[in-house]
C-alpha cells in the first residue's frame, strides 16, 4: 500500500466530513448537543494540517500522526477516533508487509471495533458509532469487499435510528433519541464510502496494482 | 475562545494565569497540597476557569464549545497543579470528557503521578436511580468542586480530598428547566414562558432535551416539580439540613433566578428540610440558554465547614 | 419582582434583610456611619440590592421594572440607612430617579437628616461633553458605589464620603453597545452578530436605541470604538492607572464579555493607559437584553485603595 | 362641584389610560424605555383602589389621594402627576366654593403646569407632558371650555411627534425621537378628553347645573 493512497484516503474522508458538517450537527441536535460537525470539521482541519508537511513517513507513522489530530479535537469523537486509529496503526505494523488484502482489511477493522468499544464502553445497539462499525467489520468477515463494508456502515448507520441512545447520553432521554441516525455512526459510514471511493479510483488508475485500503 | 481565555487571565490576573492556551493554573498556593484540576468544554462559563484559586481547583482544562479538552490539554492541567501528593480531577459525566480525562489520568499515572478522577453526575433527570452512573453532571459539579477544593486547601491526603468529592457528589442532586425570558409583566408579577408556551424539564447544559416538554406553568409549580424530581430520588431525609442552589443557564434574568429560588426553598421546607446555604447566580451556564436549574446538597457538619471555608477565585468567592 | 426580593433577602440572609418589601438592608453595621442608599428601577439585577453590604451601600430602594422606585419607598430606605451622621444617596441620572429621589431626600430634610445626593452620569454616548449633567447613569453606578461605599464603610464624614462619589463619577465614563449572541464557532472564533447583522452603538440600559445603528463589526474593533468614545470624552489623560469594567447586559456569554474586555484593554493599554484593576461580569442588566459596555475609571491613590478596599455583598466581594 | 362628578372623571380616566396601555408602550419604545403605558396602568390601578373606600371626602381629600396614588408607581411619570395633582389640589382649597368655572379651570391648569415646570425643568418644546398640558392651559387663557382645551392637549401630543427629546432622555439620541408622539404628552390628551367626556355627561344629565370639571 502506498502512503499516496492512505493519503488520498485521508483526504478524501476529510472532505466528506466538512461537506456533511451541518447535517451532522443536525443529527447529533436531537438528542445531543449539536456540535458532532463542528468536531468532526475541526477534526477534518486538523488531520489536514497534520499531513500538510508531506515526509517520507511509512502509513503506521501517517496512521498515528492523523490519530493524534484527531485527538486535538476532544470531546466524545476525538478519543473514539483516535483510539481506533490507533489500534489500526498498531495491527498494520503487526501485519506482513505487502499489498493490502481482505484478510488484513478484516484485521484492522476488528482491532479498531475493539479499541473504541474499549474506551467507551458501548457494544452495538447502543447507537453510537459502533453500529456502523460493526456490521462494516462482520462483511469483511464474511469475505466481503470494501465497498460491501462501506455499504453495510451505511446501513447500520441507517438502522441506528431506530435504536435508543443509553450512552454518551442520559438514558431516561432514550426514548426521544429514536427518530434520526447516529451522528457518530453518520460520519463513520461516510469516511468509510469516501475511502471506499478514493482507493476504488486509485485501484482503476493502477489497474489492479494492489487492493484498496481500509 | 482562545481570546477569551486570554481576556480572562488578563482581567484576574492576580489570581491566576495560562498555562497554555487552554489551561488556566492558580498563580500561588501552598507547597505540597493535594492538586485539584476541574474542565470540560467551553461554553459554560463561568465554569471552569472561574473557580480557580485559594480554595477551589489549581488549574481548570478547557475544550472547545460543548467539548471536552482533548487528553494533551488535561494532562498539561494535571501537570501545573501537580505539586508531588497527587491531583484529583473533578469533571461532570459526559462521555467525551470520561474519555479524555480518563486517557490523561492514564498518562499521567505512567508518569508516576497519583491521579483520582470524581465523575460529577448530579442531574436526577439523566437517569433513573438505579442508573445513578450514567448520569451527567450539571450544576451540581459547583457543590462537588467547592468541597473537593476545600479540603485540598486544608492541606487534606489524596485519598481524604478524592473521599470528599465523592461524598459531595453523593449528596448532590440537581434538575434543571428550559424556560424564557421573564416577559416585563403588567402585573409586576413576572412568570416563566417559553417562547412557545411550554416549558423543557429535566434539559441538560448542553441544550440536550430533556425528558418532558410540558405547558408553562408558573414559577412555584416549576420549582415544585425540580425538588419534587430532586426529593423522590433522595429517598427519606428527614429534617436535614441542606444547601440549595440556584443555576441560570445564562440568558434567564437575576430576577427569575430568586423566584424560582424562594419557590424551591418554600417547596424544600415544606418538606421538612432545613436550607441552611444558598447560591443563586449563573455557575455552570449553556451559553445563552434561557432556563435554569435548582441543586440541592445534603448537609453533614463536615461538607458545611467546607462549603464555607474561604474561597477567592474569579467567579466564587466566599 | 416582590417574590424575586423576598427570595433574594432568604438566600442573602447573613447579608441582607427586607426592611419593607421594596427596600433592601444591611443586617449589620458600624454604629454612626455615614448612611449610603442606592437604588433605581427593577430589571437591572444584580442592581441595585445586590450591592447592600459590607464595604458598599447600607440600602436599596427598588422600583417596578425599568421605574425609579416611588419617594415613600426612598424615604424607607434612607431611614433604615440613617444612624445619625447623614446619609448619601447614589443613583443613575434619570427624570424618573432624579425626581423620585429628590422628593425623598426633600422629605428626610424636612424631618432633619442631612441628606446629599449623587447622581451617576457616565454614559458618554447619551449627551456632549458639554451637557455632561444630562447623561445616563449606566456601569458606572458601580465604581461610584464601590468608591463612596468604602468610604462611608472607613468612616468618613458625609462631606468627604460625597466628595469621593463625585469624584469617582468624575472620573468614569462608559459606553455601551447592543450585540447578538456569539454562535458557536465553526472556527472556533466567536464574534458579535445583531440578528440582523448590525449593532447598535451607545444604548442604555433599559433599552433605549443608541446613537448609531452600524454593521456588525469584531469584538476588536467594537471594544475600540468605546474606548475612542471614552477617551475622546475624557481628553488627554497621559500615562494614567486606569481601572476598567466589562458590564455584561444579562444576555451576553461570559465568553463574549472577556473578548470585548481583552479588545477594550488592548486599545487602553496601546493609548498609554495602564489597566491596573478589572472587573468583568453583570453588574447592571437590562434584563436579558444581549450586550455590553465598557466602563473607564481614571485612577489616583484615593480611589484606588477605596476600590481596593473590603466589600462583603450579595453580588460584589473584594 | 359634586365628589361624585369628579369619582367619575377619575374613573373614565382610569378606563382611558388602561385602553392606551399597549399603545404607550409603543410610543416609548422610540426613544425611551417602553414602559409608559405599563406605568400608566399601574397607576390607574392604585388610583381605582385609593378610591375604592367612598368615604365621604372632599374633592380635595380625593384629589390628594389619587396624588398618592400616582406617586406609588415611581418611574418619570409618577412624580410628575402626582406634583401636578397635588398642585391642583392645593388650589381648589384656595378657590372660593362653589360651581366650577372657566376662570376656576384656569387657575386650575396653570397650578399644575407650573408644578410640573417645577419638579421636571422642561419647558413647551422639550417633548415632554408640558407639550399637552401647556397647549390645554393656553386655550383656557383665551377662554375656551374644556372640550376645546382637551383637543388642544391633543393637538399639542400630536405635534410633539416632530419635536426632539432633550429632557427625560439622552440628548445626543434626541433625532432619533423625532416621528412619534412623546407618551407622557399622549396620556394627558387622553386624561383629558376622557375627563371632558365625563364631564360632559354629567353636564347633560344635569342639563346645565354646572360646568365640567379640569
Ligand atoms: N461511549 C461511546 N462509545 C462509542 N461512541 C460514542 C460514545 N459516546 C459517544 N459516542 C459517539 O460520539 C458521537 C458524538 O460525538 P460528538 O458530538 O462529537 O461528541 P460530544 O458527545 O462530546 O458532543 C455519538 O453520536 C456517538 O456515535
Ligand atoms: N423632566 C420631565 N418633565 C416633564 N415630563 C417628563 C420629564 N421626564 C419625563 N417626562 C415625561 O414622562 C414620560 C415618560 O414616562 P414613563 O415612561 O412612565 O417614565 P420613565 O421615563 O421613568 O420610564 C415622557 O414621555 C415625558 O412626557
Ligand atoms: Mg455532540
Ligand atoms: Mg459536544
Ligand atoms: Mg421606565
Ligand atoms: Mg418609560
Amino acid at each position: 500500500m502506498s502512503s499516496q493512497l492512505l493519503r488520498a484516503c485521508v483526504v478524501a474522508a476529510a472532505d466528506a466530513v466538512e461537506a456533511a458538517r451541518d447535517e451532522l450537527c443536525r443529527l447529533d441536535a436531537a438528542a445531543g448537543d449539536g456540535d458532532h460537525g463542528l468536531t468532526m470539521a475541526l477534526a477534518a482541519r486538523a488531520v489536514r494540517q497534520a499531513l500538510a508537511d508531506p515526509q517520507d513517513e511509512s502509513d503506521h507513522e501517517v496512521l498515528v500522526k492523523i490519530a493524534l489530530a484527531m485527538a486535538s479535537v476532544g470531546g466524545a469523537s476525538g478519543p473514539i477516533y483516535t483510539s481506533g486509529l490507533l489500534a489500526v496503526a498498531t495491527k498494520l505494523d503487526e501485519l506482513p508487509p505487502g499489498p493490502m488484502t481482505a484478510v488484513k482489511m478484516l484485521a484492522l477493522g476488528e482491532a479498531a471495533e475493539n479499541a473504541i468499544s474499549a474506551i467507551g464502553h458501548a457494544k452495538p445497539g447502543d447507537k453510537t458509532i459502533l453500529d456502523a462499525l460493526h456490521p462494516a467489520v462482520e462483511a469483511l468477515r464474511r469475505g466481503q469487499d470494501l465497498a460491501a463494508a462501506a455499504k453495510a456502515a451505511r446501513a447500520g448507520a441507517e438502522a441506528s435510528a431506530e435504536m435508543v441512545a443509553t450512552i454518551g447520553r442520559a438514558s431516561r432521554l432514550g426514548e426521544r433519541s429514536r427518530g434520526l441516525p447516529d451522528p457518530g455512526a453518520t460520519s463513520l459510514a461516510l469516511i468509510l464510502e469516501s475511502v471506499h471511493t478514493a482507493a476504488a479510483r486509485d485501484d482503476q488508475q493502477l489497474a489492479g496494482d494492489e487492493v484498496g485500503l481500509a | 475562545m482562545d481570546e477569551s481565555l486570554e481576556g480572562f487571565a488578563a482581567a484576574h490576573a492576580d489570581i491566576v494565569a495560562l498555562a497554555e492556551p487552554r489551561v488556566v493554573v492558580r498563580r500561588s498556593r501552598a507547597a505540597g497540597k493535594v492538586g485539584f484540576v476541574v474542565g470540560g468544554g467551553s461554553g459554560h462559563e463561568p465554569a471552569f476557569a472561574g473557580y480557580v484559586g485559594r480554595g477551589m481547583a489549581d488549574a481548570a482544562a478547557c475544550g472547545n464549545v460543548f467539548a471536552s479538552p482533548p487528553p494533551n490539554v488535561v494532562l498539561a492541567a494535571i501537570h501545573a497543579a501537580n505539586m508531588g501528593r497527587g491531583v484529583l480531577l473533578g469533571y461532570g459525566n459526559y462521555a467525551g470528557d470520561v474519555m479524555n480525562f480518563g486517557l490523561a489520568a492514564q498518562m499521567a499515572r505512567a508518569e508516576g503521578i497519583d491521579v483520582r478522577e470524581i465523575r460529577v453526575a448530579d442531574d436526577v433527570a439523566s437517569a433513573p436511580n438505579a442508573e445513578s452512573g450514567k448520569r451527567r453532571g450539571i450544576a451540581g459539579d459547583i457543590m462537588v468542586f467547592k468541597c473537593a477544593g476545600a479540603a485540598a486547601e486544608r492541606g487534606m491526603s489524596l485519598d481524604e480530598v478524592e473521599r470528599i468529592g465523592l461524598q459531595a457528589g453523593k449528596a448532590t442532586r440537581s434538575m434543571g428547566v428550559a424556560l424564557s425570558a421573564c416577559e416585563v409583566p403588567g402585573s409586576g408579577r413576572p412568570t416563566f414562558e417559553l417562547t412557545d408556551g411550554e416549558m423543557e424539564i429535566g434539559m441538560g447544559v448542553h441544550g440536550e432535551p430533556g425528558i418532558e416538554r410540558a405547558p408553562l406553568k408558573p414559577a412555584d409549580e416549576v420549582a415544585q416539580i425540580l425538588v419534587d424530581a430532586i426529593l423522590e430520588d433522595a429517598g427519606d431525609l428527614g429534617a436535614r439540613d441542606v444547601a440549595l442552589l440556584v443555576n441560570g443557564l445564562g440568558a434567564t434574568a437575576h430576577l427569575e433566578q430568586y423566584i424560582l429560588y424562594r419557590g424551591a426553598r418554600r417547596a424544600l421546607e415544606a418538606r421538612g428540610l432545613q436550607v441552611v446555604r444558598s447560591y443563586v447566580g449563573e455557575f455552570i451556564t449553556s451559553l445563552e440558554m434561557t432556563g435554569a436549574s435548582v441543586t440541592v446538597t445534603v448537609l453533614d457538619d463536615e461538607l458545611l465547614r467546607l462549603l464555607d471555608a474561604e474561597a477567592r477565585t474569579p467567579k466564587f468567592r466566599v
